[in-house]
């Protein structure tokens, strides 16, 4: 009998995948749940619960054919109303789904949402086949419908308890290679292999437990110890020593990007210039190779490196907007002189707003001292907790902010619309009809190149106007014993056991 | 006796109400709701969560719903963990919480009150110093950094526990003594400092002059009468030990309901905030009417509840 | 020495009635039938100002009780302590703090009442600190004179009451009361603890500082001696109440009281010879518990004269002579 | 009387160290109590007669050191015994009473409870017997309806009670030799002489030695057989008691019982105490430490410690004093001081 | 055993000359109980050294930065996690480059340094071979590999000899290491010990002044006043810390004054309650009643009679108290409310330092030793002033 247990840090609030938007669930939903498609280990999307899929012409019309051997984990057959049923239940208020607005792109969802007379244009053609209709062009849309948020639930079981099916073996019912043998709140998951998992021939684990141990350190000392077999993240400081150390140790592009905003419209920031300079005044090179002391990538734009579209890389077809891996101190010097501050004099006060992370402070002072050192200007770091700060940079209260962005889906839109100018994510509350138009084209675009390139121009018109100041793009660092083959996480940062095997 | 009970436990009630009434308040005049996380939410969204939880009431209704939950020993529903109800993270979190703790408060009174008496035994001389050094390193060095010492050492170095849970009874040992250290320096230190007032009293040379066996004196003479500081602390020692510790549940991965404790704060989990709180206030009072009866037992003197003479 | 003229009746300091002051010692954890120990169980007595009254009785009747509700360290159960024109027995604890610098204690038990963290220069003066009377070195002067006078020396001031003899240490509680030279003290067996040599000369002091002062002493004692040496009257006590009192002299050549009697025969005398003559009577009979008091007259049980009606009736306190009175339906 | 003593005390030295320098609380006394016979101390307050027999005990305070000296009890030399050792002895074979009977009782136990496990300690008794046997006490001291005062806390007492439970206490395993420092103070005259009675009683019964401090000249009168005088941590006179009530050999005993008032005058005489202070044991002055005191000191008092001078006597019992006005040499004009009470009396 | 027969010279039969007596007794002067205290209290050595260094690290947290070059803030990026002590290896190139140098196990960063420990810089590799696990730097023509494929990482010359070491040397340049973003450890400590300090002085003056005498009036008074005032302290003992800390985060708007405003508004409850269990029993002492007597007034008792004959248990708790104030703050700093970076308290340093125990152990030992003498100090100073004050201890 194979067995692994693999530990996970944080504990999630909730396993359902409809109603959660946690990336912390993503583990457990990741390896208990399929939707109609999925990732490849190489980024592509690959059927899962249906077997093909049909897109119309004008790209808005999704039809989806399910596999005949799609069973849920108790046995039953997955069918198309059980996705209709999921997916409706996402978009009912009641159900406090929080991913809702990522169907609001199927048509009347977000009119049904807020209680209209709408019905979504989605529906189960026959019992294997599911079709919707957006209400514009979404390139991406197949990585979205990889999502948890589109995955199918079973209406017997919600129904019966809405909010307890997640919380019960018995109940938490899914259509992935695993199934849940036991819960145990602030312990962990131990999962069994689904029986009736359409896969289950591949999949060779008989036993996977995620174990949750909060402390980066004790999740170390656990791998190294030999207690368990694989780690989802290791403690930065010990980074350096594992990577030349361990071979275990693996390094996996994860699709964020560590920012800050800049308010645009409070003082002194207000000025393109000002906010251009503190923007090349860092050194994001020193920052990642001393401060993160990481093989993380230092950041000039916001997409992150490793969204490909139409075979191209983003980052290789956006620019840097002027700012280097290195400090450009002298450049910047001059940009805040002429912004009306000579070396930094006369510079009012300004206070960088940050949220109680250890890690993320110890990065702001470094760049407090990298502004204090180029640019001769003290900025004050104000640190609050977590839910004191955010409601804060909401009402866009601040000067400059710090904040990150994970890719929902792999592909740049997933950080590029947040920019729009109706985001709620927009926390600068920057408006620009330049981008909005660049954005809406980019979706409508039919050719991937254009759609790419019309991207390429969102994300320089925001850029241009250094809303944010870029810092790094996140890599994930996580351990995963030498003898298990055929692991792999993906750049959302789900992690799959579907083809583990253990060797001896 | 029965009547000063009585007035105690009503007042009890009375000091829950007050404190259920003033942490409610408290915990929703504080920035932040149990929905801000990391990403942001569509508005209406998050509209209809709140109004899902209630959260959309006036705060008194809210209130007023609360209380009478709460009569029916209904702590509500984790708005952090949906399905969960705050009966239910207690039950499960407390057997955990409550085994550990148990054990390292027999630690603490199993070694630090006989350490103390050592040391007290030989004051000034090595045993003392010795003692009296561990005691202070124990409440200078804090858990979390005991605890990761000890980690290191004891269970990746060599080995000898595992590094997490409690599966074996070698997981016990170091949450155990991560979670009693301080106390038990505390105590230790307390004891000593008691006991040494107490050996020099009359007593003690009559109970020495009867020619009664010196565990005798030690104990019935000397710690009887030693004990009513160390009792007033371990009161509450209990309390707080057997309600966990985040740090160590932390460190040691242990599913109890220490870190509840901490992290609903942090996540504006309101139901379990009260929950947690309302449940350590009554085991915390209980411990120091406890305390209080055990001072009439140890102090024929002391009279609670009565003016003295 | 007669002292008879200076003693006027109106010249009364202290005046008590009924006095009495029961503890309750047996209530089970409901508190149910709960017992009473009837320590003071209705004294009537009056301390006249400038006079030395003796206070005698059996161990255990109630002196120190007395003592202590006098001043109000206990607070009585019923009755009325006249002082001053105040009713010491219902004054609220702030309101007594004016009359406590007018009488002082000297305690039976002198190391328990002397705080083991002052040494003796503190312990002294802090009567003087507390009414606020002189500076720091004005108080170490008198300290040192109270020391003087109490027997010991300068020297002793820097230290602490453990490390003094039993007798030392009654001499710092002697001090102490003194100190202040209240109206009225009270003391219970201030001196039985010193050696007979300081006895006298504590006693001579207790003397000329009356004398000087015209302090009033409550002297509560078991040397019936020194008892009649220093007292103008003497009361004897018996099982929470008094049941003789009358001027020295006169309770010693003629006690009515069959208690009274009784301990005067038992007096030891400092001379072997005589002393071991075995001619005195004891006492018989079971001594009363102060719970389960016997009815009527409470001495009855062991006294060679009891008859019925010393069963069936309490006696009264009577005036049978000048100044004597007695409790006792046969005395006369 | 030539059975070998009970206990030998020989030389005993005890001094405290405290931060101002060492108290000289006792300072070579010596001597031996024989079976059955009852010692009376007496002595100034803070001469030393209870460090003395808390130091045979080796019972002192942590500050205090016999450092010279012994005490010799059946043999067993007690200053050299360990505490373990001594523990069976203590209680057992030597039971003490002590002074100051509030403090020396605990608090927090109730008497019965503080008697009963004396009884327990020694005896191969129950729980049960011992409660009987305590209860016997209790009554043998005169403690009214003892059954329910077993249970009382010392706090409960008053102050003649707790002595007498002091007393009980010391009573319990019958020692052989009972040392009671002042047991008797607190007591009325009637139960004081019940007390006395007991004691004598099972002095006879059973043979028990007696050491009685007392100030109490009475009491030692009454039941003491030879007499101990102690002053400044050195014994003064030591002898028969009649002999010494008779005709005292020391100044400062003399003085002592001329302190004393009698009941049996009618007028009221000022006392004559004994003039002066007694000296401070820090700095104990080189000669008779009695000299600065002495009505009859002489320079050579002042200067060098007399020694005991043994005073001719017609009994058995040694009669000795330690004053220099005994020394053959004296002019005879100041020893008659020592005969004037004689005259008197006879 | 009698000397009888020693002679006595003739002119010393001569009565004593009275007058002359009385004057050789001299007394020592009569000291207060305060001042004998103070003088047992001078005598006490270890108590005397532990407030010596108590004040010398005071003088150290005020005046100690002012002597260095180094801030608190002051970063060199490069120079992160260099620990305080390293061995040193020399190297023999042509031309007149580095020397000396020293490999940091940690980072696996090679940097140049100066014979006697002083750090010259970051020395940049020419290249790195992942496959041969091995960093190759160039000095003039001399080449030194930092060999990791077998751990410890060695530092070998380009043919793979070992190079010689020339032992260990204390780094000059800072005394205590860096830490993670290359700030004096030694400065941040004394700058940490200016807020530790105060939160300590903060916690141990409410519990004197506040616990102490909250407990002592329950305590006293007994009865209703205490039976309202303990009920008081359950209130403030169960109401979360960290929900207060939060709301007078946003009333102040500064985390620090939030943080000793709540340690010191709540942090005397345990205090409070150890003594009022000693005052309900110590009340009835007979020295009390005698106290009464002698109409002392109630604040009288307490702060004569009572406190003092419970210094023992307040000493101890005092003690004990301040580390855990010191820690609470650093847990408040933890979760955001507390000083603000780059201040740091020892508390912050601490737990920072946990985070790379294994891989700069030095960054927790300087503030754990640190806050661990201070213990000590404390402690010592607290037994020797419990001891001055009881004279019953006293040997
Ligand atoms: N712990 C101590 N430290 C210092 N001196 C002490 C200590 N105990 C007793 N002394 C001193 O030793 C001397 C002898 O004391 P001791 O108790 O033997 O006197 P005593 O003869 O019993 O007097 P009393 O009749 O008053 O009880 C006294 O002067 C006293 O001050
Ligand atoms: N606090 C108390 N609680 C209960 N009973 C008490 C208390 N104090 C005294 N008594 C009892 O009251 C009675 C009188 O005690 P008190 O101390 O007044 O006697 P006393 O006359 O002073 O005797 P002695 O001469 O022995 O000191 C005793 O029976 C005693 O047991
Ligand atoms: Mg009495
Ligand atoms: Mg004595």
């Amino acid at each position: 009998e194979s067995s692994l247990v693999y530990v996970v840090n944080n504990e999630s609030d909730t396993f359902d995948p409809g109603t959660t938007n946690e990336t912390f669930a993503a583990p457990i939903i990741g390896n208990t749940f399929e939707g109609l498609v999925k990732f490849a280990p190489d980024g592509s999307i690959v059927p899962a619960l249906a077997e093909s899929w049909e897109i119309s012409d004008d790209g808005l019309t999704y039809t989806f054919k399910l596999r005949e051997d799609a069973k849920w984990s108790d046995g039953e057959p997955v069918t198309a109303d059980d996705f209709i049923y999921a997916w409706t239940r996402v978009l009912t208020p009641a159900s406090g789904a929080k991913n809702s607005a990522l169907l609001y792109h199927i048509e009347g969802a977000e009119e049904f949402y807020e209680g209209g007379d709408a019905e979504p244009n989605m529906k189960a053609v026959d019992e294997h086949t599911v079709q919707f209709t957006l209400k514009q062009r979404v390139p991406y849309m197949l990585q979205l419908v990889a999502y948890s948020t589109y995955f199918p639930v079973r209406q017997d079981i919600v129904e019966a308890d809405p909010e307890g099916w997640t919380r019960n073996p018995d109940t938490y019912i899914g259509t992935g290679p695993f199934r849940v043998t036991e819960m145990n709140l602030g312990e962990g998951f131990v999962f069994e292999k689904n029986p009736n998992y359409y896969g289950a021939d591949n999949v060779k684990l008989d036993k996977l437990t995620f174990r949750l141990i909060p402390q980066q350190s004790t999740a170390l000392a656990a791998m190294e110890a030999g207690d368990v077999d694989g780690i989802e993240s290791v403690p930065a400081s010990e980074v350096p020593r594992l990577s030349v150390e361990s071979d275990a140790f693996l390094v996996i592009p994860s699709l964020g990007t560590t920012y800050a905003f800049f308010n645009p419209a409070a003082s002194p920031i207000d000025d393109v210039k000002v906010r251009k300079a503190l923007s090349m005044a860092i050194d994001r090179q020193e920052i990642v190779e001393f401060v993160l002391q990481s093989a993380d990538v230092p950041a000039t734009g916001l997409v992150p490196y490793g969204m490909n579209v139409a075979g191209e890389d983003f980052r290789d077809v956006a620019e840097d907007y002027g700012l280097g891996e290195t400090a450009k101190a002298e450049e910047a010097q001059k940009l805040l002189a002429e912004a009306g501050y000579p070396n930094g004099e006369g510079f009012p006060e300004t206070v960088f707003m940050t949220y109680a992370s250890p890690p993320i402070q110890k990065l702001l002072e470094a760049i407090q001292q990298m502004w204090k050192e180029n640019l001769n200007i003290d900025v004050e770091i104000d640190v609050s907790e977590w839910k004191v700060y955010y409601p804060e940079v909401q009402k866009v209260e601040y000067q400059i902010a710090q904040m990150g962005w994970g890719a929902d889906y792999p592909h740049p839109m997933t950080f590029l619309d947040n920019f729009v100018s109706t985001s709620p994510n927009n926390l600068a509350k920057w408006a620009n009809e330049d981008y909005d138009a660049e954005i809406a084209a980019a979706k409508a675009a039919v050719d991937q190149s254009e759609s790419l390139q019309h991207m390429a121009n969102a994300e320089a018109i925001m850029m241009n106007d250094h809303v944010i100041l870029p810092m790094y793009h996140r890599n994930l660092y996580m351990m995963m014993g030498t003898h298990v083959k055929g692991f792999w996480r993906s750049t959302l940062g789900v992690p799959y056991f579907a083809n583990v095997t253990i060797e001896e | 006796m029965l009547n000063y009970l009585i007035k105690r436990i009503l007042m009890m009630a009375l000091t829950l109400f007050l404190i259920i009434t003033l942490t409610f308040f408290l915990m929703h005049a504080i920035p932040g709701g149990p929905f801000t996380s990391e990403k942001m939410l569509a508005p209406e969204i998050e509209a209809a969560l709140n109004a899902k939880y209630g959260l959309d009431k006036p705060i008194w209704q809210q209130y007023l719903s609360y209380l009478q939950g709460i009569i029916t020993f209904d702590l509500g529903p984790s708005f952090k963990y949906p399905g969960v109800r705050v009966n239910d993270l207690i039950r499960e979190g407390l057997p955990v919480t409550a085994q550990t703790g148990f054990l390292a408060m027999l630690c603490v009174v199993a070694l630090g009150i006989p350490l103390g008496i050592v040391a007290a035994l030989h004051q000034n001389k090595w045993q003392d110093t010795t003692i009296m050094a561990i005691a202070t390193m124990g409440v200078a060095i804090p858990s979390y950094v005991l605890a990761t010492i000890a980690l290191y050492l004891f269970a990746l170095q060599w080995q000898l526990v595992p590094t997490f849970g409690l599966d074996s009874w070698q997981g016990y040992i170091l949450p155990v003594l991560a979670l009693s250290g301080f106390w038990l320096s505390f105590i230790a230190r307390l004891s000593r400092s008691s006991l040494l007032e107490v050996l020099g009293q009359d007593y003690m040379v009559t109970a020495r002059a009867k020619g009664l066996h010196p565990q005798t004196i030690l104990f019935k003479h000397g710690m009887r009468n030693a004990l009513i500081p160390i009792v007033t602390v371990l009161g509450p020692v209990v309390a707080n030990l057997l309600t966990g510790s985040f740090v160590i549940e932390q460190i040691f991965a242990l599913p109890g309901i220490g870190r509840h404790f901490v992290l609903s704060i942090s996540n504006r989990d309101y139901t379990t905030i009260m929950g947690i709180t309302i449940f350590y206030a009554a085991f915390l009072m209980l411990m120091i009417l406890i305390v209080d009866l055990l001072y009439m037992v140890l102090d024929p003197r002391i009279k609670l509840g009565e003016k003295a003479q | 020495m007669d002292k008879q003229p200076h003693m006027r009746d109106d010249e009364v300091l202290m005046r008590v009635r009924d006095l009495k002051k029961h503890f309750q010692v047996s209530a089970g954890f409901f508190g149910q039938n709960p017992k009473f120990l009837k320590a003071v169980d209705g004294v009537d007595l009056d301390i006249r100002r400038g006079e030395t009254l003796g206070l005698v009785g059996e161990s255990g009747c109630g002196k120190s009780t007395l003592a202590r509700t006098l001043i109000r360290l206990y607070s009585p159960t019923d009755g009325v302590i006249e002082f001053n024109g105040a009713d010491l027995a219902k004054l609220k604890e702030k309101d007594l703090a004016p009359h406590r610098r007018d009488i002082q204690m000297i305690f039976q038990d002198p190391y328990a009442s002397l705080n083991g963290r002052m040494n003796v220069r503190d312990l002294i003066a802090e009567p003087l600190e507390i009414a606020g009377i002189g500076d720091d070195k004005s108080r170490t002067a008198r300290v040192h004179e109270l020391l003087e006078v109490v027997g010991l020396n300068k020297d002793h001031a820097n230290r602490f009451p453990h490390e003094f003899s039993g007798g030392q240490r009654q001499r710092i509680g002697i001090a102490r009361a003194i100190a202040l030279n209240p109206q009225l003290v009270i003391c219970d067996e201030a001196i039985s603890a010193l050696d007979v040599s300081i006895q006298a000369q504590v006693v001579n002091m207790l003397e000329d500082l009356q004398k000087e002062l015209g302090l009033t002493y409550l002297f509560i004692t078991h040397d019936l001696s020194m008892v009649k040496h220093i007292s103008d009257r003497i009361g004897v006590m018996y099982l929470g109440k008094l049941v003789e009192i009358a001027p020295n002299n006169a309770l010693y050549d003629d006690p009515k009281h069959p208690y009274t009697r009784a301990l005067l025969a038992s007096i030891p005398i400092a001379d072997p010879v005589e002393a071991r003559k075995d001619n005195q009577d004891q006492m018989q009979g079971e001594i009363p518990s102060p719970i389960d008091m016997p009815s009527g007259c409470r001495f009855r049980t062991r006294c060679p004269l009891a008859t019925d009606l010393c069963a069936a009736e309490e006696p009264e306190l009577k005036e049978l002579a000048d100044n004597h009175k007695v409790a006792c339906h046969y005395a006369e | 009387m030539s059975s070998a003593p009970l206990l030998k005390v020989d030389n005993l030295t005890t001094h405290f160290h405290t931060s101002r320098g060492d108290v000289q609380a006792v300072r070579g006394v010596s001597f031996d109590v024989k079976p059955g016979e009852i010692l009376g101390i007496v002595g100034e307050s803070g001469s030393g007669k209870s460090i003395t027999c808390l130091s045979i005990l080796g019972l002192l305070k942590a500050n205090g050191e016999v450092v010279d000296g012994s005490a010799d009890f059946e043999g067993k030399q007690l200053t050299g015994l360990s505490d373990k050792q001594l523990r069976t002895i203590r209680g057992d074979d030597i039971a003490m009473i002590f002074q100051d009977p509030m403090t020396s009782l605990n608090p927090t136990l109730t008497v019965g409870e503080q008697l009963i496990e004396t009884i327990v300690a020694h005896k191969p008794v129950s729980r049960g017997e011992a409660r009987k046997r305590a209860l016997e006490l209790f009554e043998l001291v005169k403690i009214p309806s003892a059954a329910s005062r077993l249970d009382n806390y010392p706090h409960e007492f008053s102050g003649g009670m707790r002595q007498r439970v002091m007393i009980a206490m010391a009573l319990t395993c019958d020692p052989k030799l009972l040392i009671a420092d002042e047991p008797t103070t607190a007591l009325d005259v009637t139960i004081q002489r019940q007390i006395l009675l007991l004691l004598k009683d099972l002095q006879e019964k059973l043979g028990m030695a007696i050491i009685l401090i007392t100030h109490d000249l009475g009491v030692i009168a009454e039941v003491a057989d030879r007499i101990l005088v102690m002053y400044g941590g050195m014994v003064m006179e030591t002898g028969d008691v009649y002999d010494v009530f008779e005709s005292p050999q020391h100044p400062y005993t003399t003085g002592l019982l001329h302190s004393i008032p009698d009941v049996r005058s009618h007028t009221k005489q000022r006392l004559t105490p004994i003039p002066g202070s007694p000296p401070d044991m820090l700095r104990p002055p080189e000669g008779c430490p009695f000299a600065p005191r002495c009505p009859h000191a002489i320079q050579q008092c002042l200067e060098a410690m007399p020694p005991l001078f043994e005073r001719p006597n017609a009994k058995p019992t040694v009669h000795e004093a330690r004053c220099w006005l005994h020394h053959e040499e004296a002019p005879k004009a100041l020893q008659s001081i020592f005969d004037a009470p004689e005259v008197s009396n006879g | 055993m009698t000397d009888i027969h020693v002679t006595v010279p003739k002119e010393k039969w001569a009565p004593v000359d009275r007058g002359a007596q009385d004057a050789e007794f001299i007394a020592a002067p009569s000291l207060t109980y305060w001042q004998d205290v103070r003088q047992r209290m001078w005598r006490n050595k270890p108590a005397m050294a532990s407030l010596a260094f108590i004040i010398l690290l005071i003088l150290a947290a005020i005046f100690g930065p002012m002597l260095t070059h180094h801030t608190y803030y002051d970063q060199d990026l490069k120079l992160s996690n260099i620990p305080p002590i390293f061995e040193v290896y020399k190297t023999e190139p042509t031309d007149a480059s580095a020397q000396y140098m020293f490999l940091n196990s940690g980072n696996f960063k090679l940097y140049e340094v100066a014979e006697n420990g002083e750090i010259l810089g970051l020395v940049r590799a020419k290249r790195k071979d992942l496959m041969k696990k091995q960093h190759i730097y160039v000095f003039g023509d001399a080449e030194v590999r930092v060999d990791y494929s077998q751990l410890p990482a060695t530092l070998v010359d380009g043919d793979g000899n070992a190079i010689e070491s020339i032992g260990y040397r204390w780094n000059q340049t800072n005394w205590f290491g860096t830490d993670s973003l290359g700030r004096d450890v030694l400065v941040r400590q004394l700058y940490g010990a200016r807020i530790s300090l105060t939160v300590a002085f903060v916690a141990a003056m409410v519990n004197f002044f506040i616990g102490v005498f909250y407990g002592g009036i329950a305590g006293y008074f007994g009865g209703n006043v205490d039976n309202v005032m303990m009920r008081i302290v359950e209130i403030i003992a169960t109401i979360p810390l960290t929900l207060y800390v939060i709301l007078m985060m946003v009333v102040f708007q500064s985390g620090f004054l939030s943080i000793i405003i709540a340690i010191g508004s709540v942090f005397w409850v345990d205090m409070a309650r150890i003594v009022r269990g000693q005052m309900l029993s110590l009340k009835n002492q007979d020295y009390v009643a005698a106290a009464k007597t002698m109409g002392a007034s109630t604040k009288r008792i307490l702060t004569r009679h009572l406190l003092p004959n419970t210094m023992g248990p307040i000493l101890v708790t005092l003690t004990l108290l301040i580390p855990s104030a010191i820690f609470i703050e650093s847990f408040m700093s933890f979760i955001g409310l507390g000083v603000s970076v780059p201040m740091a308290s020892w508390g912050t340093l601490t737990a920072e330092a946990v985070e790379t125990l294994r891989a700069y152990p030095h960054q927790l030992f300087f503030p754990a030793a640190a806050i661990s003498l201070t213990m000590f100090a404390f402690n010592f100073l607290g037994d020797g002033l419990r001891d001055a004050l009881d004279p019953r201890l006293r040997k």
